[in-house]
């Protein structure tokens, strides 16, 4: 029975996954049914995960495939819960729609298979759940015609990924016959190779700086909420699982490790504040801040004189302070941007509606990392620990890095109150 | 001692009254006002000297102390500041009774009293110093009063510009004067004149720090009384109401140099390499000035330039140890250039303000008592004997001709050339303005009022007065300020004859001149030796444009905002080149991957 | 009582928040009123001299303390910046014309944020407030402002960004640095101090160069000084007073409490150098107002010049130096906020900057005119106003420092330094006799846009200036009691 | 035995190759099932049946079908088939034979080493019960994930089918 | 040269053949084709390891992306569908207005 209890919050996703579809084959018609069948099983599901918090359940099934730990399940709890407030966007295009939210439960459910997963199989299989939702969901964004390009892109880019995250899986069980996440050593070439794949696949979906053209291409096509999910859910559970595979091979990570990740991640911060400054519309926009902030806490993998738990507690912390810059500049905006997607959509935007606009202003504020706001105090660990490991260059080139996007927040922010956003 | 900060602070209370509320008043009352407070002043200074002797000094409050150096507000009298506070308040008084008639009609009238009341002010605090910070303290005040007076009528712009232009050059002399300050605090640790003087002459004290601290008072002391170099500005001064200039322009404020060196004077008898400097600036100071005065045609400027070489003399006295001379010089000086003054400003009023003396003749007639008053002063000028103006020049002469140093004998020969030339102008212009000639204006006189000649005839008499009954010896031993120099005994004969010869003769050349009506103007004497012309054009402009050029445009805009703008179009550039990036070709992201992988792994097996 | 005071300046910009937005004046007047209340109770609490200290820990892992204390050094710069934001809010009544209530409640916040910055003990917060206070200043240029006011508060924010950016770096480098050989890892000041000792000078003189970067660009020190003409040109009326009056002394603040403190031996080593970039921005400042034609700029480049000379005072060790240079932080802050509500009064009624525009103001606004010339007094240093006093100082502790440094180790090089300072007095003299010349005396120029109407100053104005002034006298006659005050902290300096 | 392998795999690879060259999509498609049929053989020659199996029926069978089905809905003159070769082919190709180099001088020596010691009969550890077995025993819980995973495809694919522009009728 | 080392290499020349096939075709069908054909490689080198460490691992991971490829391959082909009835072409270039 201890399985099902271990597995009883991905239990009641499967439950709700199975259930949706009935609404379609009993043709019920009324409206408020998905929200609500979606938020008893979400709020249901925070809630086992809190009991498993608070009993510790620390447990290992299928022989290893699937773990369940305390930190595990405070993970998954910060994504489902970063999830909700999202639903708040009233936008017309599929709203209410069982689909809609059954797509979603299955991301989650993905998510939640990918953070447990103890093999690579499970993590394979987790990576699959986690995409497939996503193509409908970017397919049915505002502007149809965009929207279905970005799809495309998403789904070659999407399946070249499994590939090459299939192959290093491959080179990795050719070397030592075993799936296990946690026997990686990097003595052997077929390892360093199988490694390298790896870690490549998963920065192509955190957009890391060689692989990032795709997602903002893929943003701008998509809807609001589907960003939201694509920057903040997708990219949280993908970092967990290169803290799962990376942290905890201590001796793995030596020379030419460190460089790479934190050359890439620097060139991350650099490209996206750069690329911030020309941006006409607000997605894009997004799209490229949330390239630099992907750059900011993969420096933090690099960090390895510290327990790994309290690196955990930091993605955690830092990936809740995203979603919370994130959904202060998203919400306001609302169904502003349902027709165009243009920057300029902003200028004077205080005139109309000042409390949307302060909110807009704090959420900007934050992802610019200005002291007051969380996104200024996170940064502040991340570079504390980065320069603890003496790495004191590494930390002033981002500080660097980190002042050239001031201005284009600034900019964006200033806009609704001076009116020409120009440069 | 309290009564010393009364005598201080009556006339400034006379500018508050007036500042604030005189436009309210009509003029009768202001008038009455600007006057009574140096009245009241003067008549308690001379009801405490008389009754009990309150010298010595009275401190007020601890300006500030820190651990090495506490400066203190501090009034100090003693016989030297004592003089010099009878003759501000006497000099000052009569003028300011002089100007109630002069100024009468001028419809910012009030603001011309508070104004005065100012600069009597900050004069008594400069003269009642113990200490040098308030005397810095009174001397930049009577500069930002004689700056007020000076551009007084500031509807025309250059009287603005002139008043600017004095209150510059002062300010180039306090510079030295602080620095001169500084080094002194830095080496005696304090800036009482006393401990200064008895610290000065004790061993221990470096050479060195002694004269710079002299050299850079001295030039201060230019700065304020109009030496060689920074003397551009008192010419220029005339702009403003002529009792100004006789108050501020002749009697008092350039004489502030001097008494602060007298006041130093055991500082300077040490400061054996300044002395010499001071001799000789002084000398060239008068000759200048004597020479520039010669071919002067407005009346005021001739005075002015007089001035400056009189100045030039008291310095002279100064560079070769002779303090008592000099302040015997200054004082006599005060009196007979007020009177000349006054009365050129009384000429100057009746002839509806026309300066020119080449207009002006045939004075002597309708101005009678002016005419008389003229006369004295200038014979005390020009040092006709048993006049105070002959007593106290001889006695300078004596002492340069006795000074025991190899230039000594030049410096008098110069100064008695310089004595001629000064007979020689100002008979010239006595002889221009009251001999009848044709060109005089027949236009009716402007009445002048009792009040204005009452001041000018008793400055006459005064400045007469203090020549003859042996007030110079009372004096001397008065002061008892430290002598250097034995008199040579043939100097007592030979210095008299050759000075009276050659102003008799001098005056004789005027006379002449003045009847030919010839006119002779060498160009550089025209020019005043072109000082202005190097202030204005050379200093003034040469600054703006490096200024305004090097400074504004190559400096600021080539290469500070130009680095900023290079940055920026840098990271404009680069964030165009980024963009680039995502060209849209999913092919193209494809191939990036890939290409990434390469150089990976080129990297990672590699290098 | 601290807390109060500290509580109710943290509520002020929330009760602005809530008041409604129409009633423009309840609002200017509410905001007067609690600054002014705020004033009396900062008034009260310096006097009685308690050592005032609040502190409260964050995170103890990460040594967050949240730590204010008023000491010798930030209690007399809390009286300036409480005494001036009335000012500039009264100032704001009538020169803001348009979105007032979201004006007063950026006061409101840099209100809180400048004090808050001048108490901070503890690094981060003090950097944090530092940082945030740029917000509320590039709202009032930006929104208020003139011309181009987007290049102006861009660069505005750009330039105080990137040396702050800077002195972040170092904070980080101190902290962790403490951390690898004491063991604690902790933000507060003090703690740090003790690294003086222990850090290689190689690594002291990277971090000093990040902190006094930073603190250059906030000072104006001529190299990285473009951005104040632009700003206070741009500026509105009340924002350029609160930027020349408080804005720059946090920079000369922040020097003292983190670079003179924390890092003695570079200072020592590098005191020529210092000397030599701060005479030169003095000297390069004076020179550039004296060629502007833009009244705005003149003062602008004046108050380059003026904290030039500030900083000369404070890199001197010598304890009159550093004291002349803490009054000359109150008098310039006076005298500035004066000179730019001047301006700003000038610039409402004839909309125009231009300096040859001017002329005859004497005869026609008589009372502005003897105001404006007092206060010009003070900007040339002229006796006896607190210009004089602070400036006499700095020039005493230079020259007898530069002569010691010549006795001792006849080094001449500072005498030469010093020396140029002294120029400064005279160029000061230059553009302020240029700026009155065309200003208050003289005909009306024909380009002159001086019409008849022209009113003078009101009672309310007029109160501003005296004000001002009153302190400017008072402290130019009697400076003993401040500098009494600043002895026991100069002691901490530990200088001759 | 060996031969066979060697056969087959080539064949896979000329297959794939061949699959480069042709022009033609109906072409491409059949290229690519003859080398899926080649895999399908390899597999079942080392003695993985149930993957031949998966791989004829999964593979061949549904993928293969669904594709050369849109095949046919492809008009002939549609320009990415007129010239269908990409501006990238060239940059495509020397860097994938910089991969292909690496990889090759890299792994060469290893790959050999390891499998040299490691040649043991397979026998019929992969046949069909042994492998069934394993896979239910070991990781059913897999097996329920793909199931998870075929129904949020099936949903998937009917929200894409019934996509119209910003109707609710999903 | 053995079998595990006939089927390793083997299946990685038929990965590199795929992503060279992904790069250089221009329609979107081909490129969808190709992806295929590298995963197919993948599940080759799979096999091999299965063999080489004589478990069942890679078999069954070869197994279960059978099923995923087949699912991904699904939608994108359903997504290829709605493309041709909606913009009537497949060709890459044309699906390139989104950039910059």
């Amino acid at each position: 029975m201890n399985i099902f209890y271990a597995l009883l919050p991905e239990n009641i996703l499967v439950l709700a996954l199975l259930l949706f579809p009935m609404i379609e084959v009993l043709k019920l018609k009324s409206k408020a049914l998905p929200l609500t069948a979606f938020l008893l099983a979400t709020v249901g599901a925070l809630a086992v995960l809190a009991i498993h918090y608070q009993q510790a359940l620390e447990v290992t099934l299928f022989y290893g495939h699937y773990q369940v730990s305390p930190n595990l399940q405070a993970i998954k709890f910060l994504l489902t819960f970063s999830l909700l407030p999202i639903l708040l966007l009233r936008e017309q295009i599929f709203i209410g729609h069982y689909k809609y939210y059954f797509l979603l439960l299955a991301l989650l459910y993905g998510s939640m298979v990918m953070i447990s997963s103890g093999s690579f199989i499970t993590l394979f299989v987790g990576l699959a759940l986690l995409s497939i939702p996503l193509f409908p969901l970017i397919l049915n964004g505002p502007i149809q015609k965009e929207s279905s390009e970005s799809a495309i892109k998403y789904i070659i880019i999407d399946s070249t990924l499994t590939a090459l995250f299939l192959l290093g899986i491959a080179f990795i069980y050719f070397a030592s016959g075993k799936m296990d996440l946690t026997i990686i050593s990097s003595d052997n070439v077929l390892y360093r190779f199988g490694c390298l794949l790896l870690l490549l696949s998963l920065f192509i979906k955190l957009a890391i700086v060689p692989f990032h053209p795709w997602s903002p291409d893929v943003y701008e096509g998509c809807d609001n909420r589907i960003l939201y999910i694509l920057s903040v859910t997708v990219k949280a559970t993908i970092v967990f699982v290169l803290w799962k595979i990376f942290a905890n091979t201590a001796n793995f990570l030596n020379y030419p490790w460190q460089a790479i990740i934190i050359t890439l991640s620097i060139a991350s911060i650099l490209v996206g504040n750069l690329s911030l400054i020309k941006q006409t519309s607000i997605k894009r926009f997004f799209a490229y801040s949330s390239i630099a902030h992907m750059g900011y806490i993969t420096l933090i993998l690099v960090v390895t004189n510290v327990s790994i738990e309290t690196i955990a507690i930091i993605i955690f912390a830092y990936f809740a302070i995203y979603s919370i810059s994130m959904l202060l500049c998203l919400l306001p905006l609302g169904n502003l941007l349902a027709s165009a997607d243009q920057l300029s959509l902003l200028e004077q935007f205080h005139q109309r509606s000042s409390t949307r606009s302060s909110f807009l202003s704090f959420g900007l504020l934050s992802l610019a990392g200005i002291p007051p706001f969380p996104g200024f105090w996170i940064k502040i660990v991340i570079m504390g620990y980065l320069i603890k490991c003496d790495y004191t260059l590494v930390a002033v080139i981002a500080f660097l890095a980190s002042y050239i996007g001031i201005y284009p927040y600034f900019k964006v922010m200033g806009g609704q109150f001076f009116g020409a956003i120009k440069h | 001692m309290s009564e010393l900060f009364l005598i201080l602070f009556f006339p400034l209370v006379g500018f508050l009254i007036n500042g604030l509320w005189g436009s309210r008043l009509q003029e009768k009352s202001c008038a009455l006002i600007g006057c009574a407070f140096p009245l009241l002043s003067l008549f308690l200074l001379t009801y405490k000297t008389a009754v009990s002797d309150f010298y010595g000094v009275s401190i007020l409050f601890t300006w500030v102390s820190f651990e090495n150096l506490t400066i203190d507000f501090a009034l100090k009298l003693d016989h030297l500041s004592l003089l010099m506070s009878f003759i501000v308040l006497g000099i000052g008084s009569l003028i300011h009774i002089y100007s109630t008639k002069y100024m009468h009609g001028d419809q910012s009238f009030a603001r011309y009293f508070s104004y005065l009341n100012l600069f009597l002010f900050f004069m008594l605090l400069l003269v009642l110093a113990n200490n040098l910070l308030v005397m810095f303290i009174g001397w930049e005040g009577v500069g930002l009063a004689s700056y007020l007076l000076i551009g007084f009528w500031y509807k025309e712009n250059e009287n603005a510009s002139s008043g600017a232009k004095a209150f510059i050059v002062n300010r180039i002399g306090d510079i030295g004067f602080l620095l001169g300050i500084f080094i002194l605090a830095f080496h005696f640790q304090t800036i009482n004149f006393d401990e200064i003087n008895r610290a000065a002459s004790t061993a221990n004290a470096s050479a060195t720090m002694i004269n710079l601290s002299a050299l850079f008072l001295f030039i201060g002391a230019c700065g304020k009384s109009a030496q060689l170099p920074l003397h551009v500005w008192l010419p220029d001064a005339m702009t403003g109401p002529t009792p100004v200039s006789a108050l501020i322009h002749a009697a008092t404020m350039v004489t502030a140099g001097i008494y602060m060196i007298v006041r130093l004077h055991p500082l300077y008898m040490q400061a054996t390499a300044v002395l010499p400097l001071i001799a000789v600036i002084g000398t060239l100071t008068a000759l200048l000035g004597a020479l520039v005065a010669t071919v002067q045609s407005d009346i005021k400027r001739v005075l002015a330039y007089s001035t400056v070489s009189q100045l030039g003399y008291m310095f002279a006295a100064l560079g070769v140890g002779a303090f008592y001379p000099a302040m015997l010089h200054l004082f006599t000086h005060a009196f007979f250039k007020a009177t000349l003054f006054l009365s050129a400003g009384a000429i100057i009023h009746a002839l509806h303000g026309e300066q020119d003396i080449y207009k002006m003749g045939g004075l002597a007639k309708k101005m009678p008592w002016n005419m008389v008053a003229f006369l004295l002063g200038s014979l005390c000028l020009a040092g006709v004997p048993l006049t105070s103006g002959f007593i106290s020049k001889e006695a300078i002469l004596m002492h340069t001709y006795s000074h025991s140093h190899s230039y000594s004998q030049t410096l008098t020969i110069l100064l008695l050339i310089t004595a001629a030339l000064t007979a020689f102008y100002i008979s010239k212009t006595f002889f221009l303005v009251f001999l009848p000639s044709k060109n005089g204006s027949e236009k009716p006189l402007h009445a002048i009022a009792f009040a204005m000649s009452l001041p000018v005839i008793a400055l006459a008499i005064l400045s007469i007065v203090v020549g003859l009954f042996h007030i110079p010896a009372f004096m001397e031993n008065y002061l008892n300020l430290a002598k250097s120099i034995t008199i040579k005994e043939e100097a007592h004969i030979l210095i008299p004859a050759l000075s009276l010869s050659l102003s008799a003769f001098a005056i004789a050349i005027a006379y002449l001149i003045t009847v030919k009506q010839i006119k002779i103007v060498p160009k550089i004497l025209e020019q005043k030796f072109y000082f202005d012309h190097l202030y204005e054009k050379v200093l003034l402009s040469t600054l703006r444009a490096f200024c305004k050029r090097v400074l504004a445009t190559i400096f600021e805009v080539k290469i500070i905002e130009a680095a900023i703008w290079s940055m920026r179009d840098l990271v404009l550039f680069s964030s165009r080149r980024v963009t680039l990036l995502t060209n849209g070709q999913i092919q193209w992201y494809v191939l990036l991957i890939l290409m990434a992988l390469s150089l990976l792994m080129v990297w990672w097996f590699y290098v | 009582m601290f807390k109060f005071t500290l509580g109710l300046s943290l509520f002020l910009p929330l009760i602005l928040l809530l008041l409604p937005s129409q009633k423009e004046r309840v609002v200017a007047w509410v905001n007067m009123g609690i600054q002014l209340l705020l004033l009396a109770l900062f008034f009260t609490m310096l006097t009685n001299s308690e050592l005032c200290e609040f502190s409260f820990t964050l995170s103890e892992s990460l040594g967050l303390h949240y730590h204010l204390l008023i000491d010798e050094f930030n209690k007399y710069l809390i009286l300036l910046t409480a005494l001036i934001f009335p000012l500039v809010t009264y100032a704001s009544i009538d020169f803001i014309k348009t979105e007032k209530k979201l004006f007063h409640l950026m006061l409101a916040l840099s209100y809180l944020l400048i004090v808050q910055t001048f108490l901070a003990q503890n690094l981060l917060f003090f950097y944090a407030f530092w940082e945030c206070s740029i917000v509320p200043m590039f709202f009032i240029i930006g929104i208020w402002g003139g011309g181009n006011r987007l290049l102006a508060t861009y660069k505005f924010v750009l330039f105080t960004a990137l040396g702050s950016i800077l002195m972040l770096a170092a904070i980080l480098f101190l902290v962790v640095a403490n951390y690898k050989i004491s063991g604690v890892f902790t933000f507060e000041l003090q703690p740090l101090l003790r690294l003086q000792e222990t850090l290689p000078l190689s690594a002291q003189r990277w971090a000093f160069l990040a902190f006094a970067f930073a603190f250059m660009i906030k000072i104006p020190v001529p190299p990285f000084h473009t951005w104040l003409p632009y700003a206070h040109v741009e500026a509105p009326a009340p924002g350029s007073m609160l930027l020349a009056a408080i804005l720059l002394k946090m920079g000369a603040y922040g020097f003292i409490k983190f670079v003179l403190f924390l890092f003695p031996a570079v200072v020592e080593e590098w005191r020529l150098p210092l000397m030599a970039i701060f005479v030169l921005g003095a000297l390069y400042g004076s020179a550039l107002a004296f060629v502007q034609n833009d009244i705005k700029k003149i003062v602008a480049y004046s108050s380059i010049g003026h904290m030039g000379i500030l900083m000369l005072g404070l890199v001197t060790p010598s304890e009159s130096a550093i004291s002349g240079a803490m009054l000359s932080m109150l008098g310039h802050g006076l005298t500035s906020a004066a000179l730019f509500y001047s301006i700003g009064l000038l610039y409402e009624r004839l909309h125009t900057r231009d300096l040859f525009h001017f002329g005859e103001l004497a005869t026609t606004m008589p009372r502005f005119s003897l105001l404006f010339f007092l206060i010009t007094l003070s900007a040339m240093a002229v006796p006896p106003t607190l210009g004089f006093a602070s400036e006499f100082f700095i020039f005493l502790g230079a020259i007898s420092y530069s002569l010691k440094m010549v006795i001792t180790s006849n080094h001449y090089l500072f005498i030469a330094v010093s020396g140029a300072a002294m120029l400064t007095i005279l160029l000061g003299t230059l553009y302020s006799l240029r700026l009155v010349k065309y200003l208050l005396w003289g005909k009306k120029s024909e380009a002159s846009l001086l019409r008849a109407g022209v009113r003078d100053l009101n009672l309310g104005e007029c109160s501003v200036f005296t004000v001002l002034l009153l302190f400017i006298f008072v402290l130019g006659i009697y400076p003993q009691f401040i500098i009494e005050s600043f002895k026991l902290a100069i002691k901490g300096l530990s200088i001759s | 035995m060996l031969k066979l392998h060697l056969l087959f795999c080539c064949l896979a690879v000329a297959s794939a190759v061949v699959m480069l060259l042709v022009r033609h999509p109906m072409k491409m498609a059949l290229a690519l099932v003859a080398t899926m049929l080649n895999l399908a053989i390899v597999y079942g020659l080392s003695g993985a049946h149930v993957l031949a199996i998966g791989q004829v029926l999964i593979y061949v069978g549904a993928v293969m079908i669904f594709m050369i089905y849109v095949v046919m809905l492809l008009d002939i003159k549609d320009s990415s088939l007129v010239r269908p070769l990409s501006r990238y082919l060239f940059a495509a190709v020397v860097v994938l034979l910089l991969i292909a180099g690496i990889s090759y001088h890299q792994l060469a020596n290893t790959v050999t080493t390891q499998t040299l010691q490691a040649i043991t009969p397979v026998g019929d550890m992969l046949s069909f019960r042994q492998f069934s077995e394993h896979f239910l025993e070991e990781y059913w819980l897999h097996f329920e994930l793909s199931s998870v995973l075929l129904l949020v495809t099936t949903v998937a694919a009917i929200t894409v089918l019934n996509f119209k522009k910003g109707t609710e009728s999903l | 040269m053995n079998q595990v080392e006939l089927l390793f290499y083997g299946g990685l020349l038929i990965v590199i053949i795929g992503l060279l096939g992904v790069i250089s075709r221009k329609n979107l069908l081909s490129i969808l084709m190709f992806q295929e054909l590298s995963l197919n490689g993948v599940n080759l080198v799979l096999v091999a390891g299965s063999i080489l460490h004589h478990n069942y691992h890679g078999a069954i991971l070869s197994f279960i992306t059978f099923i995923v490829t087949a699912a991904e391959m699904a939608i994108a082909i359903l997504i290829l569908l709605l493309l041709i009835k909606k913009r009537k072409t497949l060709d890459v270039t044309f699906y390139s207005e989104l950039k910059g």
